[in-house]
């Protein structure tokens, strides 16, 4: 059912737990569903210096968070806004029909934190310190 | 591997194999052919069919050999509706019934029938008194399964009999969870037709049958020649028919044995869980279920998550029911009974069979409260945070 | 034992039960289960499905599993009416199908549908001409066989197929007793269904397809779970099925080889036969024929009473189709031909394997000669005298 | 399928061939349903002396005339013509149901040799010797 890529990153989650301080913090999903994943970034200069994540899920929605939390480490964040849930999928070897739901929310997570550190950017820069 | 999912499916009992083994390529008669080689064939067919008539206190006669479980729901429902001569266009089913027998029903009010899907309360039962006020003067059959395959929760089939009977109803049961396992007696049961599939009970995948009680009629679903008395036709599958005659007899033979030690062990793990895992519980622990099923909900973490990190540890179980794997929908089970989605998502069955040892169960002791720390470990939710 | 009846059933292969084997107690797992021990076995029947693709020259999305080959016809048949989108009350099959074909369209009579059921001409064979008079505007699915089991006639399915195909009409075909003895390309065969059973081509019984053409709906007859894509529902035989698939395999491999020996073998047979009995004859020996089929037609006496004396003399042979004994009709097939009842009664069906040798043949060719002497005697009728 | 006792008659009939010169004959059934039998008897004082049979049709057919013809034999004909069918069963440990007719047929094979018997014996008695 699971290639050996989605099983090995659904094992062995890269980049797994909640991070203190993050710049950005995107959470998608809805635990009626079966499925809610957290993404956090810690972003300088525009790259994404380290991203971590905490999933509620299937296999599926564990191993789509693994992925695109390595797929997006290191790049600049204009380019890591352009992640698609197909990529995620090719970079896992497919996934089932029925999972690739997964891996659109998996893209969602990502583009949502990037959104977040942007908002939270915006905000710091049109206001004085104090009021962050 | 311990292998904790005999709900989905067991192993053919080897005293089954070895009587089914001759029939492929030595005795591989056609039981329809006139001649002694044909008829040894039928022979073992129908010596068959008088063990698991044996194993049901019932007529051989009444037994119909299917292709499985399935096709055994799919028959005994259709098959009488069609034939029955009480004319009236309502039925009854609950809404924590297998697929094989709720998508009979959807296909059937699709045809025009009105279907009732009875809720059950909170420990997955059906109510009598739900089920007497559901029953209309056109109500024609009414299909209410024996155990259920998720939960293990036995419904109350003497009752909801009795009450049918009364008032010259149909009455069909799903025994797909309970024939072998628990001892079924036909002849005083107040059932007309029940449905049963060998590879839960020790025989092999690709029979069942269906016990249809005396002088109903029911008509053939698959038509062709006159096998089975004109029941249901198709060349009879002569060696899994031998295989599931052969796990009747041991099931008769071996099933008060077997009730209290894999009872026990059962028990041992539900125990266990309780004891080392925060925040689980055991659905319908208190209620008459099945000696062999638990049902384990864990807060915070998803049902396949658990079931793929206990298969990499050997370990096999199901989350739900294995049959409706590739669907999204958390177990439509859980739901009836009142569960939250949330919690619902969070299932695992563990199914336990003859050849399980407590040693197992230890092993499953241990690794199962890792799994579930493993998986909290990297949720969103943690304890009392879920929303 | 010299087993002359193929036709109606044929020892599995034992490479097929080699391979069945450790589906039983081993490697047990439900192929729907999401544990790696289900997807085993979920991986050997794709593997299965695989082999009958290739045996078929189709894709493995276009085979459908069912128990055998009476439940692929019903469902082909019924399955696609179901579906399909072209509205129209009239279908076409012949007089001479077997019984799980003409007793679908007699049922679907009964439901509403005009049946037309087409004459064959005195070798056998549909004629197409008269094919193309029965069809109509309304004409919604034509189904003609490959070949006929009692007389291995085979029918001019590609004509059929090319006419059909013109005027957008689905065409089903039961070539239950084809696949594996002759090859079918599915790839350039102008057929939308066609059935097939494992235990009459070296499988075990108790598995059998349909192949259903790409973009061609189909819907469930067995319903339950999201089985067969949707289309069949039931756990499925693991074991039977992948002896199916192993079947399969050999036959792709090894269908050459055999055709030329059996075809001698029965010619061998035949000549015998017409040599050294009076006053029989072969049915359509001049038309285009299963090479290991002989229907032989015996004046005088009785095709049963042949069949038992032949058996007391360890030759299992068949009088007209083994599936509809117990009937006390003669065969259909010889009346649809136009032989008087009289003569269809006295019906001997030789149908070969790949078992079979020319040290048997020799046999029966001893043995045949005297069981019909010795009938004859008891006979009311002698030569000539039969009115 | 059948019984011993019908395999045992029908592969070693009793009685059976034509017989020269018989008192009664009984022809029954019809090719067209696939059975026909032929009864002859040899009768003295009302004594069935020999009875023989030519039979065309299936296992059971076949069967039921040998065991009719041993049933009947050295009996008188008054009993001879109350056999029924049932004894005809009986006598070979029961028959399946499908071929229950055969068992008629016997019957009314020994019925009808009987009478066509009778008919003769009153012909020859209302007429002189040498119109018979
Ligand atoms: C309660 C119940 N009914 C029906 C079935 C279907 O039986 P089968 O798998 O033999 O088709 C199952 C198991 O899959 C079951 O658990
Ligand atoms: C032409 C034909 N169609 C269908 C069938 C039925 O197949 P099965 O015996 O697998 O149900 C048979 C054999 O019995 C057959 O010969």
């Amino acid at each position: 059912m699971y290639s050996q890529k989605v099983l090995d990153h659904f094992r062995n989650p890269r980049n797994v737990g909640r991070m203190d301080n993050p710049d950005g913090v995107g959470k998608v999903g809805n635990p009626v569903c079966g499925d809610v994943m957290v993404m956090y970034l810690k972003i300088k200069n525009d790259i994404i210096e380290d991203a971590m994540f905490e999933t509620f899920g299937c296999g599926a929605a564990i191993a789509t968070s693994s992925i695109a939390t390595e797929l997006i480490k290191g790049k600049p964040i204009h380019e890591a806004q352009n992640i698609t849930n197909k990529a995620v999928v090719e970079a896992l070897d497919g996934l089932p029909p029925a999972k690739m739901h997964c891996s659109v929310l998996a893209e969602e997570a990502v583009k949502s934190a990037i959104e977040d550190y942007e908002k939270k950017r915006n905000e710091g820069e049109g206001k004085p310190a104090e009021s962050a | 591997m311990i292998y904790l999912d005999h709900n989905a499916t067991t192993p053919a009992d080897p005293r089954v194999v070895k009587k089914m083994l001759p029939y492929f390529s030595e005795k591989y008669g056609n039981p329809s052919s006139v001649h002694s080689f044909g008829q040894e064939a039928r022979a073992a067919i129908e010596e068959a069919r008088h063990h698991i008539a044996t194993l049901m206190h019932c007529h051989e006669k009444e037994i119909i050999f299917t292709s499985g479980g399935t096709e055994a729901n799919n028959l005994a429902i259709r098959g009488t509706l069609e034939a029955t001569k009480k004319k009236g266009r309502h039925l009854v089913t609950s809404s924590i019934e297998h697929h094989a027998v709720l998508n009979v029903f959807k296909r059937l009010e699709k045809e025009g029938y009105e279907v009732t899907f009875l809720p059950v309360n909170s420990d997955g039962r059906i109510e009598i008194q739900t089920l007497a006020e559901a029953l209309r003067p056109d109500t024609v059959l009414v299909s209410v399964m024996t155990a259920n395959n998720e939960s293990g929760v036995m419904e109350p089939i003497e009752e909801i009999g009795f009450l049918l009977h009364e008032r010259g109803i149909l009455f069909h049961t799903d025994a797909v969870q309970a024939v072998g396992k628990i001892p079924l007696d036909c002849s005083s049961l107040p059932i007309d037709l029940l449905s049963a599939s060998a590879h839960k009970f020790g025989g092999p995948k690709g029979a069942g049958f269906v016990y249809c009680r005396k002088n109903i009629r029911i008509n053939p679903q698959i038509v062709g020649g006159h096998h089975e008395k004109g029941r249901r036709a198709g060349t009879e599958n002569v060696p899994c028919i031998i295989g599931m005659g052969k796990a009747a007899e041991i099931a008769h033979q071996e099933i008060n044995k077997e009730v209290f030690r894999i009872g026990a062990l059962r028990d041992k793990l539900e125990e266990g869980i309780l004891k080392s895992i925060p925040e689980v519980r055991i659905v319908s622990k208190n209620v008459l279920r099945l000696y062999n099923t638990s049902l384990v909900l864990v807060k915070y973490v998803e049902g396949e998550a658990m079931l793929l990190n206990l298969d990499f540890e050997g370990i096999e179980v199901s989350s739900g029911s294995a049959c409706t794997s590739g669907s999204l929908e958390p177990s439509h089970v859980l739901l009836a009974c009142g569960y939250p989605h949330e919690d619902a998502h969070g299932s695992i069955r563990f199914s336990l069979g003859k050849t399980n040892t407590e040693e197992e169960i230890n092993t499953v002791l241990e690794v199962f409260p890792r799994v579930v720390e493993k998986l909290r470990k990297m949720s969103p939710f943690k304890a009392q945070s879920l929303t």
